[in-house]
């Protein structure tokens, strides 16, 4: 499958961790370097994109040796992946944590043999940071607040900022970060403006099929809903098509329905392409050289921000809106075209 | 006779879905006697018991212990224990899982230090066992134990619990003469010690060598209360059936004539067919219009040798060969194909299909033959769902009725019927008789004859060696799963036939 | 007169293949040293992180192990160990209640599953595999009333009761050359002192035997007098209660309480049973054979881990293909001493 | 005897479905308090559009893997816990053979037909290793499924080489969408009509009653000429088949082959179906309509409370109320209370006429 394997050459991955081809070449001469990458599963194309990246990076060819495991979506199976890579002595740790919670003590046993732990994607959540190196990975409070920073803006520039906009949210996989993220982002927004109104809230799962079914019940509960916000791009799709099944049209216009989505996979983009997704909000999975940068610092010995987001784009369907402020930053937006779908690694 | 009463129950009802399986039953069993209950298959006698342990519920009626005031009712079979009450049920009811000492021991394990003492209830089994003769280590798992050898357990536990009344349903009904003395010994020696025992046996002599008194149910009603001594064998069979009996003894003479136009050519003949083991090879030739019994001690291997000739266990030695041509056997199927029928010994186990109903029960095996895709028509069914009904008097409510909710005699009868529809040239019968009342007794082993005579060939097995005296033409004797005798013509006696078994025989081989 | 057939048998069936299961899964250990003996499989503390990891696993696979040979099943304990942990944390972080106390709550979660799972089982009759199948639906919704959120435990005395490690005299020599001693934790010291209380439950306690009966024939059993609805009763109240033990000791592994933890436990737990020799049918299957089922699901997945180089779909399929190779092997051994024996 | 003749009533309750549909009116009637929508159906762009309709066409691949799961709880006493992953390998063939192996598609790469008909082999076989492992090295059935269980998701994603594949064909989405005028959708046809084959099967031929048989009681069957292993075999085979049916439908619906989310815990809803149709999960009678009644009544369990507004993640709370509530009512037990209860009723009301 072209299309992943290619992850490591895409720009965004580039544009991240630009010295990893030099720094491997000199790397050799060192020996491998084990590397224990422990993933979350293969749930979804978005993680599938994210292990490739990692396998793509830590190659044999770049003086790496790489020891995967998939843990299935289990935590538990993680803590014991962690305990087997503190046994077999690989050189880094690199996490990419089911959850959150919950590191305290695998974690201390890995600082304990003097193994270095970068944790990648989501957050963990332990009493004393001194337990992991790094952190690289996705703000999903972040993306959904500039989702929601470019609905504001939107409705203004449409001249809607004072009619009532009726919202339904289509959650994630309830307890999972990108779901937590991205849902606070909205309630905060609903809070914030309060002509938007959340009229229906109900997780779909990250899944088509759920996203299509939930929706299918909202459209028959009310008839008057102005926006879909559904946390990734397999929600979004079944959720257009629910739509348009209850004969309804997808749209920005006033009375028709806006679909919000976060991932901005391939086939997410050509549905803002076509315009059925208003906005998707992306969410980079190509972690693998942004890992390999932080290891090559570290080898030698030289210091590592603590914490590193990944700086993520937002794409939609015209340009309205150009660009917004959210948090802490200025963001652009994307116009979708052929050539930036043509670009995407994923 | 002013012997203390030990148990009464009066007006006893109990009703089943279509059923009025006891109305107004009356019950007396005193202290030191053995009281049998008599009846037809379906008279009531196990509904009867069950009523008293608990079992099932009591719907009116009164039951009393000890001449005591107030009524007792058992609402489960532990508190008829511990009101003195023992019992051993018509079907086995054992757990297979565990091994046989704690079969015997299970709810009241010899306990140290609140553990359980594996060792002194090992020991005490054994003793056990030892006393009773039954040839079984305490450590073996019950199912790995015959049937034979599964019933006198299930004696050994209900009369080792000290118990004011014991009671036994049908333990005879898979035990041979020695066992039967065994355990006739052993009632005696409690009824000495003041157990008031409740004996239930379709075997007339049986009731005669040990009983005192005799009740007699019939269709769920209570016929009367007899002294033994008082009531002679035919008034007993007479109130049981209500009707009189012709003459048990006769059904053979007019048949055993025209038994020498033996065919050239044998339906069955084995050449030393065997099993691994558990059967040496042996030789066995059955022609058209015989019937041939398998005779020998418990465990002497006689199920294990039909069931090689049926196919139900794969022979890994010797040939079969059916109207003289050679057979391959592998499965049941094929033996049915080839015009056999088989009426296994474990009724339980390998014989009804317990939820399906009595007319599903009766055609599957024609339908097995027939196939898959040519499914018998409804009307077809029930004609001949009704025909075997009506030919072997199955008591049952309707021949939509679950099979397991017949008496265990009916439930025989299914099982006869179920072989008898498909029409087999050579059908085997495993005791067919066990647990059928003395009335159908006689009406199936006429039946037998009669099939012989329309020329099929039968092999017959039995605990009873009169029983099969009278129908069988030659017998075989088992030992040990070896063939070690074959009788016919006159020495088709009683004397013969147990020397032979005993192993005082000079044919050997 | 009468010949009399002594049988001479050591062991039945069943422990046959307990004894299969256990050299099978020896066999399997040791061919794992053999061939990653450069990954560090050899190393004490590798096995000992088998019983860390598996601690709650062996606990509520006791349990599990006590309702199938009753013929039952429990497939809620995964929800329950969801529940627990959240009620733990949210008990903990949010509520600022004791360690102690929580643990308290802990073990009342379990035994009130019990109690009420037991209940309609055993008092109304309705099949297991349904009211548990309603409980594991329960179980996981009522964790998302809870909390929706993730929560991790942070408080001070549980956290030190979770790192808390018991060394041993004996350990290995790292590629460094340092000397690591191997060490437990506390839930492998709790683990290990149920499953020898369990065991010897089952083998020597009436209640342990009446379990058995039931399970070999529940009609037998009651005919012969055995009061079979408390007895399944209390199974089941066991079985809750161990469940919420085992969410505790699972809790202390994994200090975080969230709605999909442990997915899927119930599938772990009962195929650990099963590989050590329990029958879902009833009757049959010890503790002992669970606990050996529970480190042989655990040393197909060290060996994956180990292996290091499959990609995820491959790491699902050759993980069954084990377990298959696993369970068939058994079946063929069983198969072979059922016709050794007739 | 004084045999009264069992009047209407009696004979409506005493049948075998009478609770089931009870239950499943009970579910409905609720909804008509609360959701009074629940039961308007109008036609929108030329389709039937409601609740109800929503409830009937989702209940699609539940009924039809219900159907496969009766019959193997008959025959084996045990269930199929594999039957999800199998619908994610049917429709991970389907789709992968569709798109000629690229991620996504716009046309057919291969014939319909043909992808069809290789993801039913696929779960055919699938079904054929569980019944291998069931029939004939007598495995216990939820052990022998779990290794499909565990691998078949693993397998389908193998296929699609961890891709969600999309196949963005018109024709595609005619199975789990509607054929071209017909305002009924494609799932419910299907569903109905392979209920309907299986029951013809069943009840024309002989399968049914041996079926019943084996599960029974197995060495009896044996013994009266029944090929057990063969007919449990066959039960599995059928089970995958339909599973394999059930996921080009749910693959359909989303014009695509997810292999991680397609028939996720499915198998357990199945299950559930089968109790809920009053049959009992240790093998032996069943009832095929019980078991398609059951599907129906917990797709319009997840229906009225998706309706009545019930978050997604504590929808199970109530849906094990529903579900205890349910069997508890089912339960002889409790019948038998509710019996001794009228009886005694009745007889306190006569003694209170005789005095
Ligand atoms: N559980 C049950 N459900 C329905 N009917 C039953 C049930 N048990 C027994 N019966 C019916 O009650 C009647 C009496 O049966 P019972 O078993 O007491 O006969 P029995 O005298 O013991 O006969 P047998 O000599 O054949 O054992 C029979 O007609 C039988 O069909
Ligand atoms: N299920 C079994 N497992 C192990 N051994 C058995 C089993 N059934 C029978 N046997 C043994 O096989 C031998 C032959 O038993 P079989 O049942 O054929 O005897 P039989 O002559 O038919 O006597 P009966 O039927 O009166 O018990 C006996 O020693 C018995 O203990
Ligand atoms: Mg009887
Ligand atoms: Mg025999």
């Amino acid at each position: 499958n072209g299309g992943t394997s290619a992850g490591s050459k895409s720009p965004a991955a580039v544009s991240a961790g630009g010295e990893s081809q030099t720094g491997s070449a000199e790397k050799k001469s060192g020996g491998t370097v084990t590397v224990g990458f422990s993933q979350v599963g293969a749930e979804s194309d978005w993680r599938t994109a994210n292990s490739e990246s990692m396998k793509g990076t830590f190659t044999d060819a770049n003086g790496f040796k790489l020891i995967f495991d998939d843990a299935q979506q289990k935590q538990e199976n993680q803590i014991t992946a962690i305990r087997n890579f503190i046994q077999q002595e690989v050189d880094y740790i690199v996490l990419a944590p089911v959850t959150e919670t919950g590191w305290d003590t695998v974690l201390q046993e890995a600082k304990d043999a003097d193994i270095p732990v970068i944790i990648v994607d989501r957050m963990v959540n332990v009493k004393d940071d001194s337990l992991y190196t790094a952190w690289v990975g996705s703000n999903f409070r972040a993306e959904g607040d500039k989702a929601v920073a470019w609905m504001e803006d939107f409705f203004k520039s449409k001249g809607r900022d004072k009619d009532t906009i009726n919202i339904v949210d289509i959650q994630g996989t309830i307890g999972a970060s990108a779901q937590i993220g991205r849902t606070e982002a909205l309630e905060a927004g609903v809070k914030k403006n309060s002509n938007w109104k959340l009229v229906a809230q109900q997780t779909g799962e990250f899944t088509q099929a759920k996203g299509q079914e939930v929706m299918e019940s909202v459209l028959k509960q009310h008839s008057n809903i102005d926006v879909v916000y559904c946390e990734n791009d397999n929600e979004a799709f079944g959720a257009i098509d629910a739509i348009k099944a209850a004969g309804k049209k997808v749209g920005t216009d006033k009375g028709e329905i806006m679909v919000l989505s976060f991932d901005s996979t391939k086939a997410g983009l050509n549905k803002v392409l076509s315009g059925e997704i208003a906005l998707d909000t992306e969410c980079n999975p190509l972690h693998g050289p942004r890992v390999q940068n932080i290891i090559e610092k570290l080898k030698k010995n030289g210091n590592v921000d603590k914490k590193a987001y990944v700086d993520e784009k937002m794409f939609a369907a015209d340009d309205t809106v150009k660009s917004v402020s959210a948090g802490t930053g200025k963001f652009d937006v994307t116009v979708v075209t052929q050539d930036v779908i043509k670009g995407r690694a994923y | 006779m002013n012997q203390k009463i030990l148990l009464t129950m009066k007006d006893i009802s109990k009703s089943f879905p279509g059923v009025l399986a006891l109305q107004h039953v009356q019950f007396t069993l005193r202290k030191g006697e053995i009281h049998a209950l008599m009846g037809e298959n379906g008279a009531g006698k196990s509904t009867l018991i069950k009523v008293l342990t608990g079992v099932y519920q009591l719907e009116s009626g009164e039951i009393r212990m000890d001449g005591a005031a107030r009524p007792i009712v058992n609402h489960s079979p532990q508190e008829a224990q511990a009101n003195g009450i023992s019992t051993v049920y018509q079907e086995v009811n054992l757990c297979p899982n565990l091994t046989v000492a704690e079969n015997l021991f299970l709810g009241r394990e010899p306990r140290r230090f609140g553990m359980i003492d594996w060792k002194t209830m090992n020991r005490k089994s054994e003793a056990l066992l030892k006393s009773l003769e039954i040839p079984v280590a305490p450590a073996a798992m019950l199912e790995e134990c015959s049937l034979a050898i599964q019933q006198m357990i299930a004696i050994a536990r209900a009369v080792d619990m000290r118990c004011k009344v014991l009671i036994l349903d049908e333990p005879t009904s898979s035990l041979d003469d020695d066992e039967v003395e065994k355990l006739f010994a052993l009632m005696r020696k409690l009824k000495a010690e003041g157990v008031g025992i409740l004996f239930v046996t379709h075997f007339l002599e049986q009731v005669y060598a040990v009983c005192d008194r005799i009740t007699v149910l019939r269709n769920g009603g209570f016929v009367g209360e007899y002294e033994t001594k008082d009531l002679p064998r035919v008034m007993l069979v007479a109130k049981m059936l209500g009707k009189d009996l012709d003459d048990l003894a006769e059904i053979k003479s007019a048949h055993s004539e025209h038994r020498f136009e033996e065919e050239k050519v044998p339906v069955i003949s084995a050449r030393q067919l065997g099993h691994r083991g558990t059967i040496k090879p042996f030789d066995l030739d059955i022609r058209k219009g015989e019937v041939v019994g398998l005779t020998g001690l418990l465990g002497s291997g006689r199920s294990e040798m039909v069931r090689v000739l049926y196919g139900a266990d794969r022979p890994d030695c010797g040939k079969l060969m059916v109207r003289g041509r050679k057979a391959k056997i592998s499965k049941p199927l094929d033996a049915m194909k080839l015009g056999m029928g088989y009426l296994p010994e474990n009724r339980q186990r390998d014989g009804i299909i317990a939820e399906l109903s009595v007319r599903e029960n009766i055609i599957i095996a024609l339908q097995a033959k027939r196939g898959m895709c040519r499914l018998m028509s409804r009307r077809e069914m029930d004609e001949a769902a009704d025909r075997y009904i009506d030919l072997l008097q199955i008591k049952t409510a309707g021949r939509e009725t679950p099979v397991k909710s017949l008496s265990g005699g009916n439930q025989q009868k299914v099982i006869i019927g179920r072989w008898l529809l498909t029409h087999p040239d050579y059908l085997i019968l495993d005791e067919p008789t066990r647990g059928i009342d003395i009335g159908t007794k006689t009406a199936i082993q006429k039946l037998v004859l009669s099939l012989a005579d329309q020329g099929m060939a039968v092999t017959f097995i039995s605990a009873e060696v009169e029983e099969m005296l009278r129908t069988c033409s030659r017998m075989l004797v088992l030992r040990d799963g070896r063939k070690v005798g074959e009788l016919s013509g006159d020495e088709l006696n009683q004397e013969t036939v147990m020397q032979t078994i005993a192993g005082g025989g000079e044919d050997d081989g | 007169m009468k010949q009399r057939r002594k049988e001479k048998r050591t062991f039945n069936g069943n422990t046959f293949l307990l004894i299969i299961t256990i050299g099978l899964f020896l066999a399997m250990y040791i061919a794992g040293m053999v061939v990653f003996s450069d990954k560090g499989f050899g190393k004490p503390q590798m096995f000992l992180n088998l019983l860390i990891s598996n601690a709650g696993l062996i606990v509520i696979g006791c349990g599990l192990t006590i309702v199938m040979v009753t013929g039952g099943i429990d497939i809620s304990v995964g929800s329950v160990i969801a529940l627990v942990c959240m009620v733990m944390a949210d008990l903990m972080e949010n509520k600022g209640v004791s360690p102690y106390a929580a643990v308290l709550a802990a073990l009342l979660i379990g035994l009130a599953f019990g109690v009420v799972q037991g209940f309609l089982i055993s008092y109304l009759n309705i099949q297991p595999f349904i009211v548990t199948l309603a409980g594991m639906f329960f179980g996981r919704g009522l964790t998302a009333v809870v909390s929706k959120e993730m929560i991790s435990i942070k408080n001070g005395l549980f956290q030190s009761w979770a790192k808390c490690r018991i060394y041993m005299p004996f350990g290995s020599y790292s590629n460094k050359g340092k000397f690591h001693p191997a060490y437990i934790y506390p839930t492998v010291v709790i683990a290990l002192a149920v499953l020898i209380l369990i065991i010897v439950m089952m083998k020597y306690s009436k209640f342990g035997r009446q379990l058995y009966a039931i399970g070999g024939n529940q009609q037998s059993a009651l005919m012969m007098g055995l009061n079979v609805k408390r007895t399944k009763f209390l199974a089941y109240v066991l079985d809750g209660f161990l469940a919420g033990l085992g969410s505790f000791l699972f809790c202390l592994n994994s200090l975080a309480g969230f709605v999909e933890q442990a997915k899927g436990f119930e599938m772990d737990a009962i195929s650990a049973s099963v590989i050590g020799g329990t029958l879902l049918t009833g009757g049959v299957g010890t503790p002992i054979g669970t606990f050996f089922g529970a480190l042989i699901k655990g040393t197909i997945s060290s060996l994956i881990t180990t292996q290091g180089t499959l990609s995820s779909w491959w790491v699902r399929i050759a993980l069954s293909v084990l377990l298959c190779f696993f369970i068939v092997l058994q079946s063929v051994f069983a198969a072979m001493k059922r016709k050794k024996h007739s | 005897m004084a045999e009264t003749k069992p009047s209407v009533w009696k004979k409506i309750t005493s049948n075998r479905l009478f609770l089931p549909v009870v239950c499943l009116l009970v579910v409905l009637l609720i909804n008509v308090i609360r959701t009074p929508a629940f039961f308007q159906i109008s036609i929108r762009n030329g389709v039937l559009y409601g609740y109800i309709v929503d409830v009937v066409n989702r209940a699609s691949e539940l009924v039809i893997l219900a159907v496969g799961m009766t019959l193997v709880t008959a025959a084996s006493g045990g269930q199929d816990i594999s039957v999800g992953a199998v619908m994610a390998v049917a429709a991970a063939v389907c789709c992968q053979i569709l798109s000629g192996g690229k991620v996504t598609t716009n046309a057919f790469q291969n014939p319909l037909l043909l992808a069809i008909v290789a993801a039913l082999a696929a779960s055919a076989l699938c079904g054929a290793f569980n019944g291998f492992l069931v029939a004939r090295l007598k495995i216990q059935p939820m052990v022998a499924t779990l290794i499909l269980f565990t691998a078949g998701r693993g397998i389908a994603q193998l296929v699609t080489q961890g891709q969600i594949t999309y196949v963005r064909v018109g024709t595609y989405q005619v199975i789990g969408g509607y054929i071209a005028s017909c305002p009924i959708p494609t799932p419910i046809f299907i569903a109905i009509g392979t209920a309907l084959l299986v029951y013809l099967v069943l009840n024309k031929t002989a399968l049914g009653l041996s079926i019943e048989s084996v599960g029974i009681n197995g060495s009896a069957s044996r013994l009266v000429g029944l090929n057990s292993t063969m007919i449990q075999f066959l039960t599995y085979v059928l089970c995958g088949l339909l599973a394999g049916v059930a996921g080009i439908v749910a693959s359909s619906r989303i014009y695509s082959a997810d292999a991680n989310n397609i028939g996720l815990n499915l198998e357990m809803d199945a299950i559930l179906a089968v109790a809920l149709g009053g049959n009992f999960l240790g093998g032996g009678k069943f009832s095929l309509m019980g078991s398609v009644i059951g599907a129906f009544t917990i797709q319009a369990l997840t229906t009225t409370l998706y309706a009545m507004n019930v978050s997604g993640d504590q929808l199970p709370v109530y849906k094990a109320i529903a579900v205890v509530i349910i069997v508890t009512l089912q339960s002889p037990v409790f019948q038998e209370f509710l019996k001794a209860r009228k009886v005694r009723r009745r007889r306190t009301a006569e003694g209170g006429s005789c005095g």
